[in-house]
């Protein structure tokens, strides 16, 4: 039987969802599934209402489902604002101490939660390992290999937590078997253990990316949801030769950036719209100096402050646009951890290739969410530094110029040291030698120069990921995180009778050479999907004159888009 | 060796006659003479403004950035590759107005760079406007009944981040500003030097003969230890009839390049990618 | 005989250009003549190659003409730089101590001006007072106006100063009258005194705008060429009730700004595109505060430090998507003076009353352009706070929510300490009592709220000014700062037989209306001409969907169009 | 007169249970109260973190702005309204690292405002990283090697800068802190309370009871004088076994709104606009 299953688990923040979610989706991607985990929490560290979700699928899987099997309330709250989610059938587990709560439902299943954590772990707070024993034994899952991943990743923490942890996932399973009276048909086999599959979040999988890119310098000022990005990076620092450098603010992280970058080494920052708005004019200084730098925006709602641990797609136009006076970026937003990875290669590549920012954006969906993974492939990864002048193929004596003039807008770059040339680099308008100048002639070729470089950049832009359907009756467009969703969504609308295909943008700026675009006949439907308010792609998309679009999905209350969120506006619209 | 000739730059200078400008660029390159540093082994990293265009009269790396930016480019940088020698220079406006929270965070970390102000006690390049210097009751363009604010003391707030070397040096003392900035060069971790500088076209009440009339040389009185930091607070506010110029406090603590591990055998700019260890991370995740 | 003579002053940084152009300006504007005076200098404060140009019209002039009568060259750089603008014919006064210049065109003027200043005033640096002097003689200008005027001009720095400057004018004027041997047609008789126009700079005319709007504070940091704003209403300051405040940076001028403004009182900055990089931030926050705020940006050529002195139109696409997120705002390019005044009205009203940031956009060219204006009217200037509630007209018991819903998105301001009610304006996504909030619904209606108001904006946007032929063969489209030369060029393509049109755009964002386009045949060619690289503008206006662009005109270069430019680049192209 | 339940708020508090924030919100109520002002003629302007969300607890006139920028919008609402009491708020990170150059600048100016700083060493909403005050080898998300730099001293910052009130409380002393507040409040000028906050969730090491044990009121010792700018100097560096609490420094100069003549007979909004006048400054140009 095909399994396709989501545990939800509700409470205040503080009480360790986001790793039970990420214990669940250890142990299930070592036996054998897919799971994709994403959060829907408050801006606060303590208390207010919060869930993680865990989905977990016999086939890869890359986006939350609506439809909630086992809601796990670890509080009042949770049973009270989660609950509706259910269907009759569905299970609930919740402390039976909370008062003021009764159900002849068999499904609604109070456990002395807190008791037997008490008993089996010495500790109160142990009350969620009873929560996930319950869950996995109503899901039929065998408790040997659970315990044994439990060893694993409580390891860290010292043999006695492993052990009051064991003992309280022990009593919960136990509890459940000798005490449900309900059925509960839906049930996760565990197949043998292997350690074969990848797990891991969204940011987690742009910083192993950079790292595989070969990022030296990272500095950044913690933003949500980025904040995980620097982390990741900063706890392989002693291992890896990378320095993480906290500054003092965005606009010191982006200038730190540049810095190292001139110095030649990759470098890469990242935060949310409100830090980017502080780097804007740092980018711009990498512009025009012709400085390599990649920058990520992970993306959450605005204006402002907004809402800082939800999700949003409401920066692109921001991103593309940034920075006074014109001069060429790239821009990418990767649709899964996966894409995530290996975006980031082609972002290093660009960048140093081109001598430009380059902007990757993910948003909190897709960099706070844990994806299981096949495999990322380092080997894959192929580090081109562009042209670069070193001691060994540099013509003595030295002449350099930093920005001498090329067709292709690029010269070639010294790195401060490895020669005996000097090299000046400049934010003002500057000669081919890199020295301040007020000529005309020499502005005009210089801006011509750089954006010579916009048509190079072009080629190296993919055209959407095309899925589903030939000839379809429906196109779904979107980019970025929607991604998983939007293919589950036209598999179901392709179920339902309606042919439809995907495509999806990861390469959007330069807007991909339109030749490349996949015809489409007069008769598709054309729908773009956006985590914004304001169609911010639909509109640069509509501007290249060959796709219109005839209906927008746009959702831009915080919260993600789940399959059936689009499958029912699509509905709608018909 | 090298020699002055080797930091010559042909590239037309745009200051005014007369500004204290060019005799800072005489003590640097002089200092940088004495350093033994070739040109190619030295990055000046410089602002926006008038002082901010030095590198390019002479010849050095530069890098010449954005007003108020030039401390994180030059930590990049030295993080890069601390074996350059790495400078940064900007005036008054850029590095305490613009730049004032990068100076700060600069000295906490600590990390191994020169740092210049031509302290002008204006926005030169701008046209002459009160910069966080100007004295109490300037007049210019933005403040036409006079500065409201008092002039900020750069040493004071340099000591109290207990930055490790703080030192005032004149224009018009070219020979002592060599000096000192030769010392700023040695010292390991954030060296900051104020310069006092005319500014012919703007500044009429801190003339070239004004300051010459009121430094001196701090090494004159031997009992003042620049280690002691009750002592060089109190110095610090020394201003008026007596202007002191050289050393005025340093500490020793270890510099930012120095406590990376990273680099703490090869500066990162030198160090290949090491595939092997990065498989290893993402076994991790499995 | 139609007058239409330019005046180009030409030599070093320092040397009182800018001053000459001024008085020469004032001379004519009081004398019957309308002036334009623009200036072409370096970044720097002494040497250097510099010009102003005076453009003296008997009719309305506003731009600069590409060609010069007379040039006075006040070094030997300018003798050999500016030469080459010149006709045989053409006048070119200069000093006779220049060495290694000689010619037998008596059109070549050397004058002892160091000389003659000595004499007369006792001072060399007075010798650009000769050559004043020596040029009005030229052009046949009576002597006793241009002394009174150098009077009232000269008065403010006391009567020595005066009597030496007036003493050399004199001696140059008459080494003229007794000296100069050729013929030179070109005349400027002097008509009575009249006191009756205005003479002022883009940058002026905003100050003023503002500052008639009922602007109480303003607070930037100096950055050309948006500083004389700040400087001319700091010296308001004492009489007139107006408090600028010099900020430690642009981040802190935009937030005191956001302040000033939340507190009650009409509150702008200004600033050029690099120091909007560092508002970007706080225009969002002024976004989603809600919070009027009136942003001068006023351009030069970028990116980065770029040429901080001259102009360009290349940061229209920056403003209209800085800061992340999405919410409203509105932008403006007045292409002269007389509508720089006007449209800061216009901004504060709009900035009041649907309570979003409001972007102005100057630049070079329109700032530090003297123009001669027939006048400018405060009393046409009204004032609307849009939605206050007062003490007086609040309903108590008091309870007040900022952001209370309303159709129109706009929820009426309560001014802290004005009323007993308390405001609580909020960064974060907030309840309409401004809260943070985490609610999706909220959200979503907040979003919707906010972008009400755009269609509100839209219907104040007024379409662009028409000018010239009806249905004509060509049309030329631009806005900003281009206006006077676009109309130039149309009358001059016009007279070349090509009937030719003009639409000026001040209002650009939320784009006008497409309704209110005029028609336009088919066979009409359209040019988008912008002093960028890109067509920024064009683009905006091809994406509307109406207006097919059929040539595109770009300078880049960081000077401004002069009508000829554009009519060569038309010619080129048909 | 006003009493505590006028400053009500019923916005429910996001704060860990046991964080020090709760008593500081009692003392700031506390210092409204007897300050004898009332919730709308006063304005609290805050940042972003978790000291920020403080205005949102109590029932005044609040602007919850950006990250950093508590100090300009406080300065730009007190100029054009000086009749209002005008307070900024926010965490360690929020005023000392993105804020910190407005935090030089606005003590500079000597706007009338007083500042309060929860200073919990820790970026408490973020998730704990190492702040700016955080100590040395402080080990977190972003500094898993512990943190290189030394700790920035906001008090010797403060002195250095000339503020004219420079305090320091303990949110575990809120009578004590009601106390300095309403002294910030009363005092003309920048008063800039560093309040020592306990954060539960992240700060294992500045507990409650760790303060406890070392904070003592400065008031203890009579011959200390406030005034005295190189005592305060000394006393500012006091840390460790023994923790000062109360005023360390201050000092008279008038402050920035004092100095504005626009507005020394009205505030700017209740100033109506004077059509004559603006006539006669465009006459000027004619
Ligand atoms: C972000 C930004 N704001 C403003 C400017 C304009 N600007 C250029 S130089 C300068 C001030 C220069 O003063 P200072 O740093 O003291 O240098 P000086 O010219 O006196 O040597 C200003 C405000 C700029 N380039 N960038
Ligand atoms: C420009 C910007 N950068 C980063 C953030 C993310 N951020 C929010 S709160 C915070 C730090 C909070 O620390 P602190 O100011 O000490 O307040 P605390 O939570 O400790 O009270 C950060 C980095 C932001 N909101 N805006
Ligand atoms: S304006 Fe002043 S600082 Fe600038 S070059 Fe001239 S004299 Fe020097
Ligand atoms: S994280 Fe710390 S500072 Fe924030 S509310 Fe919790 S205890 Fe207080
Ligand atoms: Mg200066
Ligand atoms: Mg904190």
């Amino acid at each position: 039987m095909a399994v396709d299953i989501t545990i939800r688990i509700g409470g205040l923040a503080g009480q360790g969802m986001q790793f039970i979610g990420m214990l669940l989706g250890k142990i299930f991607t070592r036996h054998g599934y897919y799971v994709f985990t994403h959060q829907d929490v408050e801006s606060r560290i303590r208390g207010g209402h919060n869930f993680v979700q865990v989905r977990i699928k016999d086939e890869p899987v890359f986006c939350h489902s609506q439809k909630v099997d086992i809601l796990i309330a670890l509080d009042r709250g949770s049973m009270d604002l989660d609950q509706p989610v259910l269907e009759p059938d569905d299970i609930m587990i919740f402390d039976v101490k909370e008062k003021g709560f009764t159900s002849d439902n068999p499904a609604r299943l109070p456990i002395p939660m807190e008791q037997l954590a008490v008993e089996a772990g010495g500790m109160k707070i142990m009350f969620n390992s009873v929560a996930i024993g319950a869950a996995l034994a109503l899901l039929g899952c065998d408790l040997q290999p659970i315990l044994d991943r439990l060893d694993e990743e409580f390891a860290a923490r010292g043999q006695e937590t492993v052990e009051k942890n064991r003992n309280c996932v022990i009593s919960g399973y136990g509890y459940i078997k000798s005490n449900f009276k309900g059925t509960f048909p839906k049930k996760i086999p565990l197949a043998p253990y292997k350690k074969d599959k990848l797990f891991m979040t969204g940011s987690q999988a742009m910083a192993l990316g950079a790292a595989c890119s070969g990022l030296k310098f990272y500095s950044g000022y913690p933003m949500s949801p980025s904040t995980t990005i620097m982390e990741y990076l900063a706890s392989l620092g002693r291992k890896h030769s990378i320095i993480v450098e906290p500054a003092e603010d965005e606009i010191a992280a982006i200038n730190m950036v540049i810095g190292a970058s001139f110095a030649g080494v990759r470098a890469m920052t990242a935060t949310s719209g409100g830090g980017f708005c502080l780097m804007v004019e740092g980018m711009g200084l990498a512009g025009m100096t012709e400085t390599p730098a990649v920058i990520v925006v992970a993306q959450r709602p605005g204006p402002s402050t907004g809402l800082p641990t939800r999700t949003e797609q409401g920066d692109l136009d921001f991103v593309i646009h940034a920075s006074h006076g014109e001069f060429p970026r790239s821009v990418f937003a990767p649709g899964n951890a996966e894409q995530a990875f290996y975006t980031m290669q082609k972002a290093f590549n660009l960048a140093d290739r081109f001598q430009t920012p380059v902007i990757v954006l993910g948003d909190q969906y897709l960099n706070d969410s844990y994806f299981t993974l096949d495999n990322l492939d380092p080997g894959r990864i192929k580090i081109d530094r562009g042209k670069i002048i070193s001691a060994e193929n540099m013509s003595y004596p030295v002449e350099y110029k930093r920005y001498e003039w090329d067709e292709s807008g690029i010269s070639p770059r010294i790195f401060p040291g490895q020669t005996e040339a000097v090299v000046y680099a400049d934010s003002d308008e500057h000669t081919e030698a890199g020295h301040i100048t007020e000529s005309a002639t020499v502005r005009k070729g210089m801006v011509v120069k750089r954006l010579r470089k916009v048509e190079g950049i072009r080629k190296e832009m993919d055209p959407p990921k095309v899925n589903g359907e030939r000839d379809p009756d429906l196109l779904l467009v979107g980019w970025g995180s929607t991604c998983g969703a939007l293919k589950e969504a036209a598999d179901i609308l392709t179920r339902n009778g309606l042919k439809t295909a995907v495509w999806h943008f990861c390469d959007l700026f330069p807007f991909p050479d339109t030749g490349l675009l996949p015809q489409i006949s007069k008769k598709t439907r054309i729908f773009s999907v956006e985590n914004n308010a304001t169609g911010q792609f639909a509109r640069t998309l509509s501007g290249q004159g060959r796709i219109m679009i005839d209906h927008r999905i746009f959702k831009f209350d915080g919260r993600p888009f789940s399959p059936w969120d689009i499958v029912n506006r699509v509905h709608r619209a018909l | 060796m090298v020699n002055l000739d080797d930091f010559y730059s042909d590239d037309p200078v745009a200051w005014c006659p007369g500004c204290g400008n060019y005799s800072i660029l005489e003590a640097l390159k002089q200092a940088f003479v004495n350093s033994g540093r070739k040109p190619h082994e030295i990055v000046i990293v410089s602002g926006i403004g008038q002082a901010s265009k030095m590198p390019h009269y002479l010849r050095c790396n530069a890098f010449n950035g954005l007003h108020g930016r030039t401390l994180p480019v030059a930590t990049g940088i030295k993080l890069a590759n601390h074996e350059l020698t790495v400078l940064a220079e900007g005036g008054d406006g850029d590095g305490y107005t613009e730049g004032g929270n990068h100076f700060i965070h600069a000295m906490r970390r600590n990390i191994d760079i020169t740092y210049l102000v031509h302290n002008n006690k204006v926005y030169g390049l701008t046209k002459g406007q009160a910069s966080p210097t100007s004295d109490l009751g300037y007049v210019s363009g933005t403040t036409p009944m006079g500065s409201f604010s008092p002039p900020l003391n750069p040493l004071l707030l340099a000591i109290s981040m207990d930055c490790t070397f703080v030192a005032r040096g004149f224009s018009g003392e070219p020979v002592h500003l060599a000096g000192l900035i030769l010392e700023g060069l040695q010292h390991r971790g954030f060296s900051f030097i104020d310069i006092l500088q005319n500014c012919v076209s703007f500044n009429r009440v801190n003339t070239y003969q004004w300051y010459k009339k009121r430094v001196y040389d701090i090494k004159d009185d031997p009992s003042y230890d620049p280690r002691d930091m009750g002592m060089a607070f109190r110095k610090a506010q020394e201003w008026g009839e007596k202007i002191p110029i050289g050393i005025i406090y340093r500490n020793d603590r270890p510099s930012l390049d120095e406590k990376h591990p990273a680099i703490r055998n090869l500066p990162l700019v030198k160090q290949e990618i090491d595939r092997a260890s990065l498989e290893g991370i993402i076994e991790f995740f499995r």
